[in-house]
């Protein structure tokens, strides 16, 4: 498959570019929200339109109601919800819990899918323990309890975790915490009882929990797939989360970018535009070439992920890490490049580096993925 | 000479013991635990009070000034020693002030006795409280192409335009101000102007950052009368009419020496072991911080090598520049890598366990190092010109 | 269509299978074993002079050229097909030459039917080896400056002037050449000129290069005469006199690409895994070629995305300034990093343990990358100016 | 001490630059000795002079008829020996054995130090085993034999090996091959049965061999210090290496720097002085910062090992890495900025480039010393 968008694709960009210009835009969701001091981080009607768009169902199946659609599709919605940093729960909903119920059984998928695709539900995903992504290890523990489980652990950096209104949670069914096998994962509705959210709002504007399991009863039918086997289904959203986390910090780099580039051709010092001092355009021509690089691997990664590629976990990581050093680079650039007014809040650049921070972080940094890259390869 | 410091220790410890209460030997945590001075300022306990007065009744507010300023005459060496005995008990300075750290060292080197008899005396004992007025909205890293204007109309001028990140301009009550007087001459047409903020026409307005509420504001001047004199040899001005990018150039060396000295963050700390103590380090991230770690200790040791050169006179007038340079973006990558470190606790931004959010803000906070005081840009500049003598623009 | 190529295909399958001699299905070793051809060329051995012989004879030494000019005639697809199944056994190409990468190429688009018919046809068949003579001492970037003058005698040219980076001018029988033909416009006054380099006049000096011995030579021309024509419609010169930077721009173009394609290294393959096999890697180093592997990686994926956008007519005219600013850097950084892998023995420079110095001398060979075909500094003026559209010079 | 030189240090700083310039200059010493394949890799004249100039016994204490000084001193000759690239044994003999021979007894001071200080012997250490610098690890053993030892195993990068009269050789006298005791240096004369060196050319010309220890037979006044207490040797011979080479390193850097900011003044392209390109301007004032501080932890490492500090050997490792990162610069810097003439041989900026090369990876590379620096500081 050539790696450019085929004109469908384009079509669904052109779409998605001007929704998302229009109605996702900075100062209509981000600052509008943030300056209210939502408790949600993002808007709820935007999620509905997201839903009258499509967007929602991209990855769920035709069967189940959704588009059927790819990796390639979503990433062109996420490349514009990076680029306007446009507030929603679509990662963690229509990306990565929509991965988790596709390997579920029709009951739950008829109980949850249809609220997704209308963009009237909220789901979130429950991986993290402690400060910094490591999958590898979960000790949140679910025993059998009944005819179904009882849930004990905490769980952090669950974004919209208090605005969902279903939870994916990996959590361990047997072995030892850092065994691959013995994980489960669970649809924990947002009502369950010995569940509580300690809400942060993040440096992003965005709103994660850390959540509190305390024996939280859920009957057999909340298991996503088979008790036991969960890593394998765990494993598909990682490597969805991250090349779909990947794909809107290219629009994250792409928008400061294309912010600091317009800067450099307005902004006059010492008599001249800032854009003709040359030590400036070869920054701005290095980070051009990096943010591309970056571009490329995503579509990749993408494409291998579509493609059932052996390659794809490699290349999910590979396309995280690049994005978050082509991404940083951006936004340190273009406040660098912005002299002061990069500093205030009223100018949009600073929010690019914070959207940056947060989102290279999520499902991993780039040292982390680093080092999957030199494991996966053997080194 | 030797035993004549050593007994000067001896006093200063003594006094110290006597003077400097305990609640003012602890770090400064917060904004509040800083003591401005000026007319409108309030102390935060006794403890401060007792302890500014004390200082400002022995001159230690600014210790090395002459003491018909209001210092205690110091030599370099004593304040070495009285700054030794401070940093071992973690004394608070007195006073902290704008007044202290600009305006003084410009009066020092420009100013009339009149000038030095009123101002640095208030300054010293914490009467009046400084702001800066330099940057503007259009002139930034080219300071001197500024356009805020003083019409000259006598025995005053009528001055109007913007100036922007004057810190604590709204709660400052003077103001040192560059300000155009000629418009033909662009570096010999401007004049170092004082005025008192609460003249007519001047207001401010807060700048809110990145990083949250800021010290910075903007200051507007709007036909804002500013006396050519304020009394015998008191002129409202600093140095010669027209001739105020000379004192600017002198303060703007000061102050990137200022931040150069304070850039690089804590040098005395490994980044590593601090931030290995939040849990085990990612074998990547390890990498790194090691490689910063050896940036950083080198960086102490050319920040410690230039204070000796500079102390010895064989210092080059542009090393200032380069530590400014490779300070501040040094504290940047520390920033970086600490936020690295604490992961998604670090990207908290109101949360208790975080004191809301100060990695966070910090890390924000230090994106500003190397735009003010002179961006990096511009201390490259510097250095390829007067350093290394490049030839051209 | 799909059906044909996969006939095609079978054909072609066969006709290597028959034709290509097993000992040419073995990667190239070394310089002795690539065949350019020319009028003193020589075989290494048999095998070599009959794949080249039956490549010669069924087009396949420039498989996409027309037929009357010594080609295949292939369309893109088909060509596409034959270097994959060369691919697949390892074939060798059966002819090198800058006949065939660069000239050729110029002829094809700027050449007249006479220049095809003569020139194609010697290249297509080996028979005779070019070289370029583009630099100059005095004329590397800044490309056209260059001063080697060709001063007007009617018909034909006396040449004066020097050339620099010449590959394997002392062993080419012709070479394509600008030379100043206008003194006074700089674009519209240089000639893209064609002559033997057997003429009277012009003498070579090999440059040897930090890496070693060299295929770069130095090119003087000493009165040296180049005819305006060598016969009808075969003009000693392509495309106008005085608008060879034309022809110029279209090759550098056209080198940048075949450059940038190459560049990376061998993307097939993680740094990384390759070096620890040597051994266990240094926790800090095996970091740093994690994330050289991720830039690695990521490159191949822009290189390939760019080449199905090219292939596509979706590419944009600086995507190869950009292919070879990245691709060369990136293929300086691996081969740093291979040196730390290699630590001591990797320095050796004559050892039989390292087949003379290969791991030094590839490594140094690379500083050349970001030089050639246009330095690393003029692709970033290129993409700034013609992707970005900054403004001034 | 303040961190820059006294008048005494200034004074020897002044004459080492004027005898190195002078007398060890690219083209008198390292083009002369390469470009006729000497085997020795340097000039044993020059080696003589460095011995009336009285740098060869720097680091000998006066008793012993040397000089006395410390790091600082002869860090100031290795500085100008890097900047002119000039090839001499001064850093295995005269830093690294005598530090060695410092901890020796009067017997083997005798012995050896009289010929160091005349510039008339050459001494080697023989400490590498393998490619990489890690001498945590030392599996050549001596074992008891007689009243003497018997020394078996191979060592690698040993500079100056086949022209050295004697070998410092940290062998293994007890204990496994990881274990920091048991180790024991001893003095191998030239012309010890049984050793046999397999000498190699380097990239910068300097000659290294591959020593191997076939049964060597040696007395028992062959060893420095005491058996088993070789460690504790080592350590100081190791710490002052590191200075030491950074301190020639930083002669490396200077030297290509200056040359390359000559040639910026120098070099027209498009009408200009390339230096007049604020781009490279910028490349070339980051790369003086990187170089000065470079500069100065190294001062500030000799005068820690000077005063025999606690933070000598975290401090030695920093300037090592630390000169070789600013080197690395400098010479790459250096070659690019000097375009197509910088790759040729007839130019010296890639000799820069191959002595840094060398010079860096001799007793450990910057990823190395990152790594001790990690785990002295407790992570």
């Amino acid at each position: 498959m050539p790696l450019y968008h085929d004109d469908d694709q384009a079509m669904l960009a052109d779409s998605a570019r001007q929704f998302m210009a229009e109605e996702g835009s900075i100062k209509k969701q981000l600052r509008h929200w943030r300056d209210r001091d939502c408790k949600d981080g993002f808007g709820h009607a935007l999620w509905e339109q997201f839903g009258e768009m499509g967007f929602t169902g991209i990855l769920v199946d035709e069967d189940d109601g959704g588009l059927g659609m790819g990796h390639v599709e979503a990433g062109i919605v996420l490349e514009e919800i990076g680029r306007n940093l446009t507030p929603s729960p679509f990662l963690t909903s229509s990306v990565l819990a929509a991965t988790a119920l596709k390997h579920g059984g029709d009951d739950i998928k008829g109980r949850y899918l249809p609220g997704l695709i209308e963009g009237k539900s909220v789901f979130s995903v429950a991986i993290d323990e402690g400060p910094k992504h490591r999958p590898e290890t979960i000790r949140t523990r679910a025993e059998k309890s009944g005819n179904g489980f009882r849930l004990t652990g905490q769980k952090d950096f669950v974004l919209h975790g208090a605005s969902s209104d279903m939870l994916v949670v990996a959590a361990r069914t047997s072995g030892s915490d850092d065994e691959p096998e013995g994980i489960t994962l669970f649809a924990v509705p947002k009502d369950a009882a010995n569940m509580s959210h300690d809400a942060v709002r993040l440096v992003d504007s965005s709103m994660a929990t850390h959540t509190k399991f305390d024996g939280v009863e859920l009957d057999g039918d909340a298991v996503i797939g088979e008790v036991d086997g969960g890593r394998e289904i765990l494993n598909a959203m990682l490597k969805a989360g991250r090349v779909g986390a990947a794909a809107e910090g290219v629009g994250v780099a792409g928008g400061a970018m294309d912010m600091t580039v317009d800067y450099l051709k307005q902004r006059k010092q010492f008599g001249k535009l800032i854009g003709e001092f040359q030590a400036l355009q070869h920054r701005a021509a290095h980070l051009y070439s990096e943010v591309e690089i970056a571009r490329a691997v995503v579509v990749k990664a993408q494409q291998l992920l579509d493609g059932d590629s052996e390659k794809a976990d490699l290349m999910s990581s590979v396309a995280k890490a690049k994005v978050s050093q082509a991404a940083g680079l951006a936004v340190r650039e273009g406040v660098q490049m912005h002299g002061g007014i990069g500093m205030t809040d009223e100018y949009d650049i600073g929010l690019y580096m914070k959207r940056d921070r947060a989102l290279s972080e999520y499902l991993g940094d780039a040292y982390y993925h680093a080092g999957r890259v030199a494991e996966l390869s053997g080194y | 000479m030797a035993e004549q410091l050593e007994s000067f220790r001896k006093e200063t410890r003594d006094w110290l013991e006597a003077n400097c209460p305990p609640e003012m030997r602890q770090p400064v945590r917060d904004e509040g635990d800083v003591y401005w001075g000026g007319r409108n300022a309030t102390f935060k306990n006794d403890a401060q009070k007792q302890w500014f007065e004390a200082c400002r009744d022995k001159g230690y507010t600014v210790p090395d000034w002459p003491k018909e300023y209001g210092g205690a005459g110091l030599s370099p060496a004593e304040a070495k020693v009285l700054r030794q005995e401070m940093a071992a008990i973690n004394a608070r300075p007195p006073l902290s002030s704008f007044g202290i750290w600009m305006l003084g060292p410009a009066l020092l080197h420009f100013g009339t006795e009149g000038q030095k008899q009123r101002f640095l005396n208030e300054i010293a004992r914490g009467e009046i409280r400084w702001c800066q007025g330099y940057s503007e909205p259009g002139s930034g890293s080219d300071l001197v192409s500024m356009q805020t204007f003083g019409e000259d109309k006598g025995d005053h001028w009528v001055v109007n335009g913007q100036k922007i990140w004057t810190s604590y301009a709204d709660e400052a009550d003077w103001i040192f101000c560059l300000v155009r007087t000629d418009k033909d001459d662009k570096y010999k047409g401007i004049t170092f102007m004082l005025f008192d903020m609460a003249s007519d026409g001047v207001s401010t307005k807060p700048i809110k950052l990145i990083s949250g509420n800021s010290p910075f504001c903007e200051t507007f001047m709007d036909d804002v009368k500013v006396p050519k004199s304020y009394g015998e040899d008191v002129p409202g001005y600093v140095g010669e009419i027209n001739r105020g990018w000379d004192v600017a150039k002198y303060l703007l060396g000061h102050e990137r020496e200022m931040i150069s000295a304070t850039g690089g963050g804590d040098r005395a700390t490994s980044l590593g072991a601090a931030t290995s103590r939040q849990g085990e380090l990612d074998p990547v991230l390890r990498a790194q911080m090691a490689l910063f770690d050896i940036d950083a200790l080198s960086f102490t040791a050319m920040s410690e090598k230039f204070m000796d050169e500079l102390k010895a006179g064989k210092g080059h007038p542009a090393q200032p520049n380069m530590l400014k340079y490779a300070g501040t973006e040094l504290n940047k990558r520390r920033n970086e890598l600490m936020m690295s470190a604490g992961g998604s606790t670090a990207l908290e931004w109101e949360s208790e366990e975080t004191s809301g959010g100060k990695t966070a803000r910090g890390w924000l906070r230090t994106k500003a190092n190397s735009i003010e005081g002179g961006t990096s840009e511009v201390m490259l500049n510097v250095i390829a010109k007067r350093i290394l003598e490049l030839p051209g623009a």
